[in-house]
């Protein structure tokens, strides 16, 4: 049995302590849960034992022997394998998924070998994607991949190398049941191996599904270290937030009025077939479906982005509307807060402000749009705290800010925009329980003041608490419509997968 | 050129004997030479004489080109205005502004001789505008193909519009068309870019295939880097019994013509150096007080390949006075005065 | 991509950083005040008023057609057509005077509107095909070079030439239209459009929106802005710029020659890039752009003045550019 | 092959979708036949070998500078100064022979060792100093210019030319190395090229990891993959080639003249982005740059042949550039 263990991790980010004298341990053979709140420091200590950073202080040693790791390299030669949680940040858009899941390969094993001989490179992908049971083609472009797609094609690229250890960091954030069943068939049979898999996930029951070992993380500092076994969900919650987690769902909103939003056979030029939806003033409706059945699309082709709408009729308080692309649909009172917030919900480069009031902007200049920027700067102010965003001011720049504030940033600029149909595609998505908890509460209190809801989300569990009404969508079509009151999470679940 | 000798020894308290005043006691007149165009062997060459006659003289002469860029040229000679220069030289001010800049100078008591200008510029007083003698330059070039083809021919015009001494040449072509109706244009190229050697070699590459042997005779090209660009493809399309006339010289030029079988039969030319030679001589006369005329032109000669081919050494834009007479020795606006200061500014 | 692994490199040595930052933001400038220390030292003429006057007046075209790539810049594009459409309006402006005897008005408007031709090509080519920006620019560039020899058949126009029937030029270009490119107005119409454009940057919601597009188009898209239109607006401004760069031209020389524009691509592409960190900006900026275009200014004037030898002064032109370029660049070490 | 899991991307829409990809595949191989097809129905000469001859020789510089552009994009760098390198190792070659009478080895080796000192000056600012590269490499552009202006005083360099002191240079340029610009040899040295150029780039690691490193720099660098050495080492390929180009060139024309190299940086660039979707490679390829040049090359050889006026030839060649580009990126729509 080997024993990888970090003593003493520290390191510092302009202006942030990032982590704080951190002790964590694991073992060959086991799967080891890391996990912990928005922000507290998971990421970076992977990134550390990975090689991605030089500047800590500490020690890491396998086995009481001293590793040098400040390369990705060394890292990778002491048998330490990762798969980040940003994908992109890792894969080669422009080459086929067999040279980027052989890329280890290629770079470290070739020796004085010189020559790429594509047929083996190809047939060995084709060896581990079959070994996954993964269909997908390996001399396709990874560019032309979904997201799921891509986060499969990384952990085949890790497990293709000799590993001890493989780091997950939220590597089920995107796949789908099956994907994630095939993807827990993996991490067992690794472990069978004796690989030693370090697993970080916000889903807390797939971690007390699959790991042995758990260590919880908060603001920078290791508070908690157990067997699975030994603890529960409720104890876990109260670790990683350092106080009771209370009840996850607001109140539902009782007063609801008029219908807002009729949609009539919506369909898009891909994958929406004749969709028909209604919702009411202060109405949560949930769009419920397994990964892929199209939640996301439909979201999209309700707000007019890609320009995909085929047919349909979309009518907001009674008035027809066009929704040929997004401008019209916020001019028509819609928001979609989008499932990949950096790509397509905030502006990463430009500061806290600048997102907040990115919708709106108009609401914030004078005459001749000439911007009233003491306006702009008070308001922005004022949603920070309203929405509890941790920031250190208003002018930061998003990308200094941890997943779960970014994600109340993209949902920031909506609530300051007073729009009468809100679309969240996913909004709890990589975010920790005490974040998914405000965003809740925001949900909740938008309906509140009677606005309509459209929730989408593959998490049951959400869908059944915060909504009023579901439908349920399989293969793009609306195959069942349910009253969230009368059903369960089961119920749910025969019509996702295509139940009749 | 020889340039960049210093004249610091020059400095003598003791006036100069016989030379006009201004250059009696060892002032070194500040010269400034502007020219629009650049990046060709004839600017080169032209900026060399020039240079290197000034600097005889014990002038200190600067000079710089704008590469084609007309603002830029502008902005060159305003700025020069604001510096003490005593006389500017100033070519290929083809456009209207450059009379009103010329105006500027002459009207700040500065002496201008002008190369290739606009036609208005001799209109100013004290200003001279010297110019290659296009017209001779055409005809020299066209009557000897006329005279060797019998005035049968089809032939192929390289040319490009837009350049006043183009539009000369372009004149006497037509005339030349008009007198010989044996004369058949049947193809025209011409592109005026960095690469124009080259651009016109491909052309001509592709025309040759177009007009099969035996159904183009002649190419007239009016500006040495299209002659030299068909010489090249002629000779690489093994094409060589169609005959070049062409214009201006230089001595890449030479060297193809004196090339035994090459295509390029004659071209007419004035020596670009003793263009610079004769410019800053004028420009001397002025500074001297001297008259001068309003306009000059510069007599053209005909090189022909078979002189060349009769000379055993290559041949360069030097020793090409030995095989045409006249060629780089002009002692045109040669004053004695001139020679003697020559003689006092050489170590 | 992702600042949160590529930012390894951050030390925590703290008074080193400054200093970056510093030469970051004031490297530019600095260097500017270098050379006019350095060229008035060699020559005091430099810097009399008439000489600052000539290096304003020569980077005013320079200046108008950066700010329009800049503006192309601000919506992540880049429009290297500006050459040729400054060409191409400089043709139009003088042929109208020459060839059709207008007025200035109707010259200045043809002009204009043949420029915003090219930039409605232009945007939609890049908007709707999604072709490049680069390569579709490139693509219209040899294209409007093209038709501005097609227009003029490749011969220089001006005043009194000779036609292709063999008469003369009618047409005289007014003495109103030949002021624009005279000392004070051609500083004052530069100075003009970079104090509009850069309170239109800065100030307006359309320059945030603009600005929004190029840091997430995918982001501006679904916050509801009109990308596509922000994007045919970028396009069409630069256009614009590039035909008031092409009139101020006309107006200069009063002729239209062929390619006149060409030469102002590479000096307004390096004074938009130089702009960029002015003043610690890190976007395209129209100020900065200003201070890049005064920068290369300085730099030719005073090598003229030294007299440089013509073929060198390309060399010192690039040295000094890279020398700027690396101070701005050498705070990302 | 297994179990149809992820199969979500299946839409029933096959048959519009295919015709796009089939375009985006093909669609600049397609336009070269249509192009081949009119100008032969128009000139059956067109098709002649001489002519096809003609086409290969006039593409051959463009390809070799445009196979050096490409390894550049490879790793998505850009090198704007591969024209100026070509002059100055055209400038260098000839200048060898003639002023310094050497032999055809050391003409080339001094051609070549200039070019790769660019090649380090721009991969070190670019690499070290992190300036980007079309900045970088545009700042090169001018000082090499200038450089190789200097080096020849402005003057074109030939046998037998007059030199600063009156005399006449001796050197001659020796007939072997003549030879090189002439047919065949001309036509062989691009193909070795680009045959070269595709199997370094597609079967060797290094060429693979060049694609890595353009592809996703950060990923590259955490793969452990020398993202730098590949980095210079890129710059030094693609000058190389600039300077191969630079040769054969000198080799053609058999003089240096000033700024020789600089109109074919446009070409190549536009040869090198088209190569990009040839055959859907969507990354910049040896082969798919071939291509290009090819197209390039068969658009001005067959306008010349239709005796379209040269000036209206740059509207037809930017329109057919755009045209290739609108089928191209239209997939994406
Ligand atoms: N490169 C960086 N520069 C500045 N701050 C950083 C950087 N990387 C991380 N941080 C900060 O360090 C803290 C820990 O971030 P980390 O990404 O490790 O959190 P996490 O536990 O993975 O959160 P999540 O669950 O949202 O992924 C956060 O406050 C984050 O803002
Ligand atoms: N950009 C795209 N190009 C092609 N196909 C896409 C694209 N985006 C999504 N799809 C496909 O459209 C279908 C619907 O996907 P969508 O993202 O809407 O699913 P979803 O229900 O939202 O799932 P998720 O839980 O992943 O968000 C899937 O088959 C997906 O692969
Ligand atoms: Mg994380
Ligand atoms: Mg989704």
């Amino acid at each position: 049995m080997t024993t990888l263990e970090m003593k003493n991790i520290s390191i510092e980010f302009p202006g942030v302590k990032a982590l704080n004298e951190v002790d964590f341990t694991v073992e060959s053979g086991k799967t080891h849960a890391l996990i912990g709140a928005n922000g507290a420091g998971k990421s970076t200590l992977m990134k550390i034992l990975s090689g991605a950073y030089d500047h800590y202080t500490g020690k890491i040693s396998m086995n009481g022997e001293t590793l040098s790791i400040t390369s990705p390299k060394s890292a990778m030669d002491a048998g330490i394998q990762i798969v980040y949680q940003e994908v992109d940040t890792a894969l080669i858009p422009s080459l086929t998924v067999a040279e980027n899941i052989m890329l280890m390969d290629t770079v470290h094993n070739m020796g004085k070998k010189q020559w790429i001989n594509w047929k083996s490179l190809n047939t060995k992908a084709a060896a581990i994607l079959a070994d996954m049971n993964l269909n997908l083609h390996p001399k396709k472009l990874v560019s032309e991949l979904t997201l799921a797609e891509k986060q499969m094609v990384l952990i085949a690229r890790a497990v293709s190398k000799e590993c001890k250890f493989l780091i997950l960091d939220e590597p089920t954030a995107p796949l789908s049941h099956t994907e994630t069943n095939e993807l827990f068939r993996i991490v067992e049979e690794l472990k069978n191996r004796s690989v030693g898999v370090i697993f970080i996930s916000h889903r807390l029951p797939e971690i007390f599904e699959i790991c042995d070992e758990i260590t919880i993380m908060r603001s920078g500092e290791v508070v908690e270290r157990q067997k699975i076994a030994d603890t529960t969900q409720t104890k876990v919650v109260e670790h990683m937030l350092g106080q009771k987690l209370g009840e996850q769902f607001p109140e539902r909103p009782m007063t609801i009025g008029h219908t807002v939003l009729e949609v009539k056979g919506l369909t898009d030029r891909d994958k929406i077939k004749d969709f028909t939806m209604e919702v009411k003033a202060g109405e949560i409706v949930g769009i419920a479906g397994l990964v892929g059945a199209g939640k996301t699309e439909f979201c999209k082709a309700l707000f007019g982005a890609e320009g995909k709408l085929a047919a349909g009729k979309v009518k907001v308080n009674g008035k027809v509307v066009s929704v040929r692309n997004p401008h019209q649909a916020v001019k028509n009172g819609l928001a979609l807060v989008p499932e990949e917030r950096r790509k397509e919900g905030i502006l990463v480069q430009e500061s806290v402000e600048s997102n907040l009031t990115a919708v709106n902007l108009g609401h914030f200049s004078k005459r001749f749009s000439f911007l009233d920027r003491k306006k702009e700067k008070a308001a922005a102010r004022e949603w920070i705290a309203n929405l509890g965003i941790k920031t250190p001011s208003e002018e930061t720049k998003v990308q200094n800010l941890s997943g779960g504030n970014q994600q109340k940033v993209a949902i920031g600029k909506w609530l300051i925009a007073e729009a009468d149909v809100y679309i969240f595609d996913e909004p709890t998505k990589g975010v920790d329980v005490g974040a998914k908890k405000d965003i809740f509460n925001l949900i909740a209190e938008l309906a509140n003041r009677g606005k309509a809801i459209i929730y989408a989300s593959s998490e049951l569990s959400e869908i059944m608490g915060i909504t009023h009404r579901v439908y349920v969508l399989y293969d793009g079509k609306s195959v069942k419509e349910l009253e969230t009151n009368t059903t369960n999470e089961e119920e749910l679940l025969f019509y996702s997968t295509g139940g009749r | 050129g020889s340039g960049g000798g210093t004249q610091e020894a020059a400095k003598s308290n003791t006036p100069i004997e016989g030379v006009p005043e201004v250059f009696a006691n060892g002032d070194q007149p500040k010269i400034k030479v502007i020219r629009k165009i650049g990046g060709d062997d004839h600017t080169a060459q032209f900026l060399a004489g020039a240079k290197q006659e000034g600097e005889a003289l014990g002038f200190q002469v600067d000079v710089l080109t704008a590469n084609g860029d007309t603002a830029k040229f502008h902005d060159a000679i305003n700025q020069a205005l604001n510096q003490d220069y005593d006389g500017f030289i100033i070519s290929h001010g083809d456009d209207a502004a450059t009379v009103s800049d010329v105006q500027k100078i002459a009207d700040a008591g500065k002496s201008v001789v002008a190369f290739d200008s606009h036609a208005d510029l001799k209109n100013i007083d004290g200003v001279t505008l010297v110019s290659q003698d296009d017209e001779a330059l055409a005809t020299l070039a066209l009557d000897q193909l006329v005279k060797e083809t019998n005035g049968e021919a089809n032939i192929a015009y390289l040319w490009v519009d837009g350049f006043p001494p183009m539009v000369r040449r372009n004149k006497v072509y037509e005339d030349v068309l008009a007198k010989n109706p044996g004369l058949k244009e049947v193809e025209r190229f011409g592109v005026a870019a960095a690469d124009t050697s080259v651009q016109t070699q491909n052309a001509v590459a592709a025309m040759l295939n177009k007009y099969p042997k035996g159904e183009l005779d002649a190419i007239f090209a009016t500006w040495d880097a299209f002659a030299i660009g068909a010489a090249r493809a002629l000779k690489e399309a093994g094409r060589e019994e169609v005959k070049i006339y062409g214009i201006d010289v230089s001595n890449a030029d030479l060297q193809e013509m004196q090339r035994e079988g090459s295509a390029w039969k004659y071209t007419a030319a004035v020596d670009p150096k003793v263009i610079g030679t004769v410019n800053m001589r004028l420009l001397a006369k002025k500074l001297a007080g001297e008259e001068t005329p309003q306009t000059h032109d510069l007599a053209a000669s005909l090189i022909s390949q078979e002189d060349l081919q009769k000379s055993k050494d290559p041949v360069n834009m030097v020793n090409l006075a030995d095989i045409i007479e006249g060629w780089g020795q002009s002692d045109e606006f040669e004053e004695d005065w001139m020679k003697t200061l020559k003689e006092h500014y050489k170590k | 991509m992702e600042a949160n692994i590529s930012s390894k490199k951050q030390t925590p040595a703290k008074t080193s950083f400054d200093l970056f930052q510093f030469l970051y933001k004031y490297g530019t400038i600095i260097t500017i005040f270098v050379l006019i220390a350095i060229f008035s030292w060699a020559n005091p003429n430099f810097i009399q008023g008439n000489n600052i006057v000539n290096i304003l007046r020569s980077i005013s075209i320079v200046t108008i057609i950066a700010i329009g790539i800049t503006i192309s810049l601000t919506v992540d594009g880049f429009d290297l057509s500006v050459g040729s459409v400054a060409s191409l309006s400089n043709a139009i402006v003088i042929s109208m005077f020459v060839w059709f005897s207008q007025n200035t008005l109707v010259a200045i408007i043809s002009a204009i509107a043949a420029a915003l031709i090219v930039g409605i090509l232009n945007s939609i080519m890049i908007v709707k095909m999604r072709i490049p920006d680069m390569l579709m620019t490139l693509a219209t560039m040899f294209i409007i070079q093209g038709m501005a020899l097609t227009y003029t058949k490749g011969a220089t126009v001006s005043e009194n030439m000779v036609m292709s029937d063999g008469t003369m030029a009618e047409g005289v270009i007014s003495p109103f239209f030949a002021k624009i490119g005279q000392v004070p107005w051609i500083i004052l119409i530069m100075v003009v459009v970079v104090v509009v454009v850069h309170i239109f940057l800065t100030y307006t919601k359309h320059g945030r929106y603009m600005y929004v597009i190029g840091g997430n188009k995918e982001a501006a898209r679904l916050s509801g802005i009109p990308v596509n239109k922000y994007k045919v607006a970028a396009y069409l401004l630069s256009a614009l710029f590039a035909a008031i760069g092409g009139i101020v031209l006309a107006s200069r020389v009063m002729t239209a020659e062929i390619n006149s524009g060409a030469p102002y691509l590479m000096d307004s592409v390096a004074a938009a890039f130089i702009g960029f960190s002015v003043l610690g900006a890190g976007k395209p900026n129209a100020f900065g752009t200003f201070v890049g275009a005064v920068l290369i200014g300085i730099l030719a004037n005073g090598l003229v003045m030294m007299s440089v030898p013509y073929y060198a002064m390309d060399i010192v032109k690039g040295t000094v550019l890279a020398f700027a370029l690396a101070i701005t660049y050498y705070k990302q070490k």
